[in-house]
């Protein structure tokens, strides 16, 4: 432990939470601003890896494993999510020739 | 006592029965037997008119006679149905009852008589018919809230598909109009029954809260509905939901203007049933359940129908005065006497309330006679409207002569049933101590002439038109039968009119007597 | 006499029932049978009621003159309608009057209406009226008189518009049946008005508040007092006698008083037999012998009585006026029938029932035989207007004579039936309990006018030269026959109350019928001087008359020119017919349509139309939420989700319960 | 059942796991001509699994546990799996009619809606958070590929994206509110949490646990298309392969609910239900007059059952707002709220499998959605007009049909909260008439209209039998509803601890 580190107030579980929701607000704005696909799937994973986060420290704070083994099987569950959305992105490239979210957005009304 | 069964079920419930199996054997007949269609619909209406005549005799037996011996509480007949939400079949009926059963089975029986003609989708069309009638009778024997609900609603959408498929004259917009103005009525009269259901059960704590309506009453002996409801007694805050929900159909001012639209667009049957039928609903459900379940209630809203019936009665006459199309007159008039309907409940008087629903009864038979005989000419000239009418009476001198008769019932003239009601209505009123609504009423015997005589004269009086040459008169007896069928009603229960005021008296006087002990009449 | 003899009462009124609907089903084949079954319909009338008629005469003293006979029509709670029949003189007088009037015109009809293609129907209308009068007459009670009332009209309706390939026939019938429910309003609300207040007393307790037997024993007990004293005054008047007042409404409308008069001269559209039966002997009668019946409810308000009489008065000279310049020999009739019940109520109101009753039966008579001998003047000259006849006398000699004698009657020749009636009238304004010396003046001023345009009317119709086309001849025998069975009472029939010939019979003496009906106070005299004062306006009358149109001494065409307005006032009926047009086609019709607007553009497409429009619009702009893009779509879920999660932490934070 | 062993609790899971295996075997085995025979395997694994359902599983059994509480078998569970299963049934059924235009990948198509029955079937039963977000998961998944599964369409392709974005925001907010959830109690399991409330006797719940809660809610709301996380369903069903459509209405909806009620069960408690219900109260009213209003201008039958479906979500929430305040609370009413949830959600699938099954059939020989070419259906074909009749009417709850007694069940449910519930029994009210009158739209066109195109629409004998079948359970279920309704109630009362 460096000096400066010791100087710094210990790290508690708010401090996990404050990043996690950080994360997760990051995710948020991404996927409301951000036009390319991709980019807007990938904040997508960001804020579920926010939830992750949250999961870890609160297993920490909890001192159980259940919450670890949750981000075991939200991590699974984000892999096939990303696949299974590739894959649709892909669709989209060839239907439509972009991946810019705006190019899907012919039914309305 | 011994309960009346036949084949395990009540005539009560045979009279909903027949025609929901009548349905289905229509379902079941192939669409291009037309005739076996009409055949089957004959036989089942005819089968329900035998039973409705049978109930009809025997609640007039029953006048006077003891609770032992009489035989309707005998046709009663309760079979849980749904045990958790408190629904079981339940039938019953009284004078009242029995009087809008028979009302029903006669007109339906002319009304598929009259039918006879359609070509369009015969099987549908019977089909939506039968259906439809299946409801209204349900709503007159259930003494069940869900059932009674339920046949209620039963009775629209065929409507809907009567007028939508074979109306004529701005039908689309007619037959949406009347489809939502009824169910809007229903469901507000829905939440008015689910606020006494609720009151009843948080009243009397039972394991399961009940539909029944003894139950109802029961808790409202109990003093169920003597609590408040957000900050209002919750009789007087109840009332209206079934009031004005009831009262759409019946149909009350200012609700009304679904019901002259409608009757100018479905054809002949359907607008004889929506008429001579449908419409006796609302008033026949307040009668029912609004006013035996709130009496305090309907003591507090009387007075509000007892103005609102004014303008039923005057303004519905003046607007059928202003009207040209045969179907128009005839509708704004049904408004205008269901207004003497409403003034009768609104009296509080046996008197009155008996006058209203034997006019209930009057007005049905005369409307659907009305319809009959307009879509008769109507099928063969394709107008109504009387500036291209006239002088019909020389080719089709039937149907202008069964036309004056009912224009004379309708008019209130001596000899048919709709006057001894409506004179009925009116000394009711004043007794109630409805003196201005009593002169109005009378009042409106004016109007009342004047279209329905303009109605006359325009369409079948006047110098022979050739262009009315090729017209076909009812020549046959099978043609006939439905109208004189309708006449001779009229003017049996106009002669002697006893025949119905008595079998109508008991359910008049207990509720007479229930509005007295809560404060009003 | 008493009850037992019931079943004849009821035959009086079922016979022509049955018969009519008999009748209406045979309307299409076996027309003669129809007319047989409705003749005959009506002589079970006539042989019943004279029967009864000798039974009632015959009774001994003390034994009662009548029977009341009731069955209860409608009961509801505390209310019984009952039907019933009564049979005491008044109605039995009036009962023959119907019948014996009617039964000739039935055989009349037979002739008349030969040929029509309505035949059958003519008989089943007509003997339906014949069922619904006698109805009126045998009625027990105020709600059945109001009943058959309505079916009087209702019959008028359906005869005045028997020939309905006519408009003006149509149009006829309709104003005849609108204007009577316009009286039937004040009728029916004067019935209910007086039914509640007097059921409301407890002195009335376990009588009938609808019967007259029970009305009229409650009010010689002194019931207007008690009604007048237990309910406030209604429209400035006592409650008993506006009930009187209400009740007057419908005899006003039924025997076409002023000013519902309008549709009695209209009515004469129909055919000849019809306006001979109803609209001069027997229907529009009924007013006042309604007025008779229920006169107790008068009796004890003068001021109501004279409000009758003025009534009366009134119609009978403006009637009158307006029959002098009529050129429809049915319309002078006409006219001459609305002057005469304008004689009859006035009677009724001056003198009290007897008069007027008298003066109705010998009126039924006379005019019924006028009416006759103008159908069968018609039936020859295939017209109506008196321009275009002429000299008939010699071709139609019977319908002349006949024709005499009935004018004789009614211009009140000394000895003919009209004599002894009218005077009792003019008597009863000179010197009776109520007597009014300007009614006396309009009486007499009547009396000439009546005779000016009888003698106008014979003059044109029946001397000089024949300005008509073909060749008229006299009728048939069974329209003749006829008008001679009508002619000998129409001649005779007023010596049964010529005071000195029968005085002291008890026909016109004591208490007239169940509702004890008095007959003036003291004895009856015959007033020579009013009598000769009388018959000289009726003389000056008829020679001016005869001056004018029979001897052409004096110019008609110039005196008409120089009493032009006057004439074209005469002429167009006191401008009452356009202002009751005006009233129906403006007024009523103005509203009407104003009510019609407001239906269909406020309820309709405002109300009703504008909610759904605006449920519509409103799922429109949802719609538009909806713009296809995930950002939106993005921001509108998250936007949403932070306004439910403030929602509730703050709801949560401030509530500090959840 | 004694062949399942120790399989039992989770013999339908099994069953169609296995079964979708199975499916995906089968077409790699059948050559190209014969591969109608994948979509009979499929229908046989459905009718095995809704016969399984049915009559192979007790609805009053003992509640069982299994994997540590991760899944539970009580009434409610087994009650939602027959829905399912049902649900499952019809799906195979209506895309067996649609298969022939699908250009590949039948066997894929049946798979993936076997395994999202099969995640269906995990959701009635899940004990804890963790399954609860995993089966979902795998329902979620699996209809992001059939939603885009015509590739070659773009409003296909579109219907995926727009579901995939949202979709996985929703996923996030349940783990995100899992998380929290977990942070305030400890504990992942419903058991747990439930104990936790009941630890606070009648406290109110801290702010962590009442964000996690919400944060669950609205991801669930997602899937169940309420407001305010309704947006994309009317695309998506607009774009969807219609068989899609159909099972996504049903089955995600009903699975959205599954946990939605299971959650509400485990949370309601003293201290929460009255901002439950006033939360589900506005939420309701929200859901109801969106969904209804915004359906009236619709043209396209797949968008207007769509929003019409987010008109439903608001009337299935009106049964979560009959929990009630405090001082009517009773059991039985938030008991009968549940149970007509269940029963309206069984009403649901029959009738909006009976309206897609037409609009499949109409759109395989007409090639088009658009309402205004259902112009004079009945002329064309008067069994298809008659039961997409029925079935709208059935959506619009007209007796004598399901969606009747289901609305009636619901409508009840609120009235039992008294006053409270006041103000939402008028604007159910309300939206019944809204409802009526754009199915009528659709009900008018196929009757009144005239056709433009008049040729007739033949329906081969095994469609008719079908569809014949669906309107006979339709009318059955509203006339003789007793039986459906002891099971739905039997279920939500043992879920929430009352009575039997």
């Amino acid at each position: 432990m460096t000096p400066l580190l010791a100087a710094l107030p210990p790290v508690t579980v708010q401090h996990y939470l404050l990043l996690s929701g950080l994360l997760f607000a990051v995710g948020l704005v991404g996927v409301l601003f951000r036009r390319n696909i991709i980019i807007v799937l990938m904040c997508l994973e960001l804020m579920l890896s926010a939830a992750n986060l949250a999961f870890v420290a609160f297993s920490r704070v909890h001192g159980n494993l259940q919450g670890q083994v949750m981000v075991f099987f939200s991590i699974a569950v984000a892999a096939a999510e990303a696949a299974v959305a590739l894959s649709i992105i892909i669709a989209l490239y060839r239907a439509r020739g972009g991946v810019d979210v705006e190019d899907a957005a012919e039914m309305k009304g | 006592m011994e309960p009346v069964r036949f084949l395990g079920l009540s005539p009560l419930s045979w009279v909903v029965a027949i025609p929901a199996l009548t349905t289905l054997g229509i379902l079941f007949t192939p669409s291009a037997a037309k005739n076996a269609v009409r055949r089957i619909a004959l036989a089942g209406m005819t089968l329900t008119f035998g039973i409705a005549i049978w109930i009809l005799v025997q609640a007039a037996g029953d006048v006077g006679l003891d609770a032992s011996a009489r035989v309707l509480p005998r046709l009663a007949q309760k079979v849980e149905w749904v045990r958790e939400l408190g629904i079981s079949w339940n039938v019953g009926a009284d004078g009242m009852g029995a009087a809008m059963v028979f009302l029903t089975s006669i007109v339906i029986f002319a009304g598929v008589l009259v039918s006879w003609s359609v070509e369009d989708r015969t099987k549908e069309f019977y089909l939506s018919l039968i259906a439809l009638v299946t409801g209204v009778f349900g709503v007159f024997v259930s003494r069940d809230l869900f059932w009674f609900y339920f046949s209620y609603e039963l009775a629209v959408i065929p409507m809907y598909l009567l007028i939508g498929i074979w109306g004529s004259t701005n039908k689309e917009y007619a037959s949406m109009k009347l489809t939502l103005y009824l169910t809007t009525g229903a469901v507000c009269a829905l939440v008015g029954l689910l606020m006494v259901y609720f009151r009843a059960w948080a009243f009397l704590k039972t394991p399961y809260p009940s539909f029944d309506l003894d139950y109802i009453l029961m808790a409202r002996d109990a003093g169920a509905f003597d609590a408040t409801w957000r900050g209002m007694d919750f009789q007087v805050f109840a009332f209206p939901f079934l009031l004005f929900g009831f009262g759409a159909i019946a149909p009350m001012w200012p609700l009304h203007t679904w019901s002259p639209m409608g009757h100018a667009a479905a054809p002949s049957a359907a607008s004889m049933l929506h008429a001579g039928v449908l419409m006796k609903l609302g008033s026949f459900a307040i009668l029912r359940i609004a006013v035996p379940a709130l009496p305090e209630g309907a003591v507090w809203w009387m007075p509000v129908v007892a103005v609102l019936c004014m303008f039923n009665i005057l303004y519905g006459g003046l607007v059928a005065i202003a009207q040209k199309d045969m179907k128009f007159i005839v509708g704004y008039s049904s408004s205008s006497h269901m207004g003497y309907v409403l003034l009768g409940i609104a009296s509080m008087t046996s008197l009155g309330i008996n006058g209203a629903i034997f006019l209930m009864f009057a007005h049905g038979v005369m409307t659907a006679l009305a319809f009959a005989l307009i879509g008769f000419f109507y099928d063969q000239t394709h107008v109504r409207t009387i500036p291209d009418l006239g002088g019909m009476s020389h080719q089709i001198p039937f149907i202008g002569t069964a036309f004056v008769f009912m224009s004379m019932a309708s008019a209130g003239v001596p000899g048919f049933a709709n006057f001894a009601s409506e004179v009925m209505v009116m000394f009711g009123a004043w007794q109630g101590g409805l003196k201005w609504q009593a002169v109005v009423a009378v009042l409106g015997i004016v109007p009342t002439g004047v279209y329905l005589l303009r109605a006359v004269k325009g369409a079948f009086f006047g110098p022979r038109n050739p262009r009315w040459d090729g017209l076909r008169d009812a020549v046959t007896p099978f043609q006939r039968l439905p109208f004189l069928f309708l006449i001779s009603v009229l003017l049996l229960f106009g002669f002697w009119p006893r025949l119905l005021t008595d079998v109508i008296g008991e359910s008049a006087d207990e509720l007479a007597g229930l509005l007295a002990r809560a404060g009003g009449g | 006499m008493g009850p037992e003899l019931a079943p004849f009462a009821w035959a009086i009124l079922f016979a022509p029932l049955a018969a009519a609907g008999v009748a209406g089903l045979l309307v299409r084949r076996r027309r003669g049978l129809a007319a047989a079954v409705a003749v005959s319909g009506m002589a079970v009338g006539l042989l019943c009621t004279l029967y009864l008629l000798a039974r009632s005469l015959g009774a001994g003293e003390g034994e009662p003159t009548g029977f009341v006979h009731n069955v209860d029509w409608i009961r509801a709670g505390a209310f019984t309608a009952r039907f019933g029949v009564v049979a005491d003189r008044l109605s039995l007088l009036m009962a023959l009057v119907v019948t014996g009037v009617g039964t000739p015109i039935f055989v009349y009809s037979i002739g008349y209406m030969h040929g029509d293609e309505g035949y059958g129907r003519f008989f089943a209308c007509l003997s339906l009226f014949a069922f619904s009068m006698l109805g009126i007459v045998l009625s027990t009670n105020l709600l059945q008189t109001f009943v058959f009332w309505e079916l009087v009209g209702l019959s008028s309706y359906l005869l005045i518009g028997f020939w309905f390939g006519k408009d003006s026939a149509v149009e006829a019938g309709k104003k005849a049946f609108m204007v009577n429910r316009v009286g039937d309003f004040g009728f029916l609300t004067g019935i209910i008005l007086l039914c509640w207040s007097a059921a409301s007393l407890p002195s009335f307790a376990g009588r009938n508040p609808l019967d007259f037997a029970d009305l009229a024993a409650f009010y010689r007990a002194g019931g207007y007092e008690e009604l007048a004293k237990a309910s406030p005054h209604l429209l400035g008047l006592p409650v008993p006698a506006l009930a009187a007042l209400l009740v007057f409404c419908g005899a006003v409308g039924k025997s076409a008083q002023f000013p519902l008069h309008v549709w009695l001269p209209d009515a004469m559209e129909g055919p000849t037999p019809v306006s001979a039966l109803m609209h001069a002997a027997t229907m529009v009668a009924a007013g006042v012998y309604m007025i008779c019946r229920v006169f107790f409810l008068f009796e004890p308000f003068p001021e109501a009585l004279h409000a009758v009489a003025w009534i009366g008065g009134l119609t009978a000279f403006m009637a009158a006026t307006i029959a002098l310049v009529q050129t429809d020999i049915k319309k002078v009739l006409a006219y001459s029938t609305l002057s005469q019940l304008g004689y009859m109520v006035m009677a009724v109101g001056l003198a009290g029932a007897t008069a007027g009753m008298f003066h109705l039966t010998t009126h039924a008579f006379f005019k019924a035989l006028l009416f006759l001998c103008s159908g069968s003047v018609i039936h020859a000259c295939h017209s109506q207007e008196i321009t275009e006849m002429g000299g008939l006398r010699k071709a139609m000699p019977s319908t002349f004579w006949t024709w005499i004698i009935g004018t004789a009657a009614l211009v009140a020749v000394p000895g003919t039936a009209g004599f002894f009636s009218k005077d009792e009238i003019l008597a009863a304004a000179a010197h009776g309990e109520h007597a009014s010396l300007p009614l006396l003046v309009v009486g007499l001023v009547t009396a000439g006018l009546t005779a000016f345009y009888m003698l106008r009317c014979t003059a044109l119709t029946f001397f000089g030269e024949y300005r008509g086309h073909g060749h008229p001849h006299e009728s048939p025998a069974v329209m003749t026959l006829p008008l001679w069975f009508l002619a000998v009472p129409a001649l005779l029939v007023g010596w049964l109350g010529f005071p000195l010939l029968f005085h002291g019979h008890p026909w016109f003496q004591g208490e007239f019928g169940i509702t004890g009906v008095k007959v003036h106070e003291g004895p009856h005299e015959f007033h020579l001087p009013l009598a000769l004062v009388g018959t000289a306006f009726a003389a000056a009358g008829g020679i001016l008359g005869w001056m004018v149109f029979g001897a052409r001494r004096i110019d008609a065409a110039a005196w008409k020119e120089r009493l032009l307005p006057l004439h074209t006032l005469l002429s167009r009926k006191y401008f009452l017919d356009e202002f009751y047009l005006w009233l129906v086609r403006t007024v009523q019709q103005g509203i009407a349509e104003c009510s019609d607007f407001f239906e269909q553009n406020v309820l309709i497409r405002g109300v009703v139309d504008g909610l759904s429009a605006a449920v519509k619009a409103s799922g429109r702009a949802l719609r538009e939420l909806q713009t296809g893009s995930i950002h939106t779509y993005v921001r509108f879920a998250l936007a949403g989700s932070v306004l439910v999660v403030a929602w509730v932490i703050l709801s949560a934070a401030r509530g500090g319960n959840g | 059942m004694d062949i399942a062993g120790p399989f039992a609790p989770v013999l339908l899971e099994t069953l169609s796991a296995c079964g979708a295996g199975a499916v995906l075997l089968v077409d790699l085995f059948t050559p190209e001509a014969r591969k109608s025979r994948v979509g009979a395997a499929s229908l046989a694994v459905t009718a095995i699994l809704f016969l399984a359902a049915w009559f192979g599983m007790e609805a009053g059994g003992e509640t069982a546990t299994l994997f540590g509480g991760s899944l539970v078998l009580d009434g409610m569970a087994v009650f939602l799996k027959r829905t399912f299963a049902t649900a499952g049934l019809l799906a195979v059924l209506a895309a067996i009619r649609y298969e022939d235009r699908l250009p590949r990948g039948r066997g894929e198509f049946h798979f993936l809606l076997l395994s999202a029955l099969t995640g269906m079937f995990l959701v009635s039963s899940v004990g804890d958070l963790m399954s609860m977000f995993v089966s979902l998961e795998l329902v979620t998944l699996s209809f992001f590929i059939l939603a885009a599964f015509r590739r070659e369409r773009p409003e296909s392709v579109e219907a995926g994206l727009k579901l995939l974005v949202l979709g996985s925001l929703a996923a996030a907010f349940v783990l995100f509110g899992t998380a929290f959830l977990y942070g305030a109690t400890g504990d992942l399991t419903f058991a747990g949490l439930r104990d936790h409330l009941a630890s606070l006797r009648g406290a109110p719940p801290s702010r962590d646990l009442l964000l996690g809660l919400l944060f669950v809610l609205l991801g669930l709301g997602f899937k169940i298309g309420m407001v305010p996380m309704q947006v994309w369903v009317p695309d998506v069903y607009q774009g969807a392969p219609a068989p899609v459509t159909a099972f996504l209405a049903v089955g995600s909806k009903a699975a959205g609910f599954a946990l939605v009620l299971r959650l509400v069960t485990t949370v309601a408690g003293p201290g929460t239900k009255d901002s439950l219900q006033l939360l589900f109260t506005a939420l309701a009213f929200a859901t109801l007059f969106y969904g209804n209003l915004a359906a009236i201008p619709q043209t396209n039958v797949k968008r207007l059952l769509g929003y019409s479906s987010i008109g439903h979500c608001g009337y299935l929430l009106m049964g979560l707002a009959a929990l009630g305040p405090a001082s009517y609370y009773d059991e039985s009413a938030a008991a009968s709220g549940a149970a007509a949830i269940l029963f309206y959600l069984l009403a649901y699938a029959l009738t909006t499998f009976g309206a897609f099954l037409v609009v499949i059939l109409f759109s395989a020989a007409t090639g088009s959605d658009e309402m205004d070419d259902y112009a004079g259906l009945s002329r064309r074909s008067p069994l298809l007009a008659a039961s997409l009749t029925v079935a709208l009417l059935s959506l619009a709850g007209v007796p004598p049909l399901a969606g009747f007694f289901g609305k009636f069940m619901l409508m009840r449910s609120v009235a039992l909260t008294g006053p409270a519930g006041f103000g939402l029994l008028v604007a159910g009210a309300v939206n019944v008439v809204i409802g009526l009158y754009y199915y009528l739209c659709l009900v008018k066109r196929m009757y009144v209209h005239p056709p433009k195109d008049a040729s007739p629409l033949p329906v081969t004998g095994p469609t008719a039998a079908l569809l014949y079948a669906l309107t006979a359970a339709l009318l059955i279920l509203g006339i003789f509803p007793g039986a459906f309704v002891t099971l739905a109630s039997d279920a939500a009362r043992a879920a929430f601890g009352v009575g039997g």
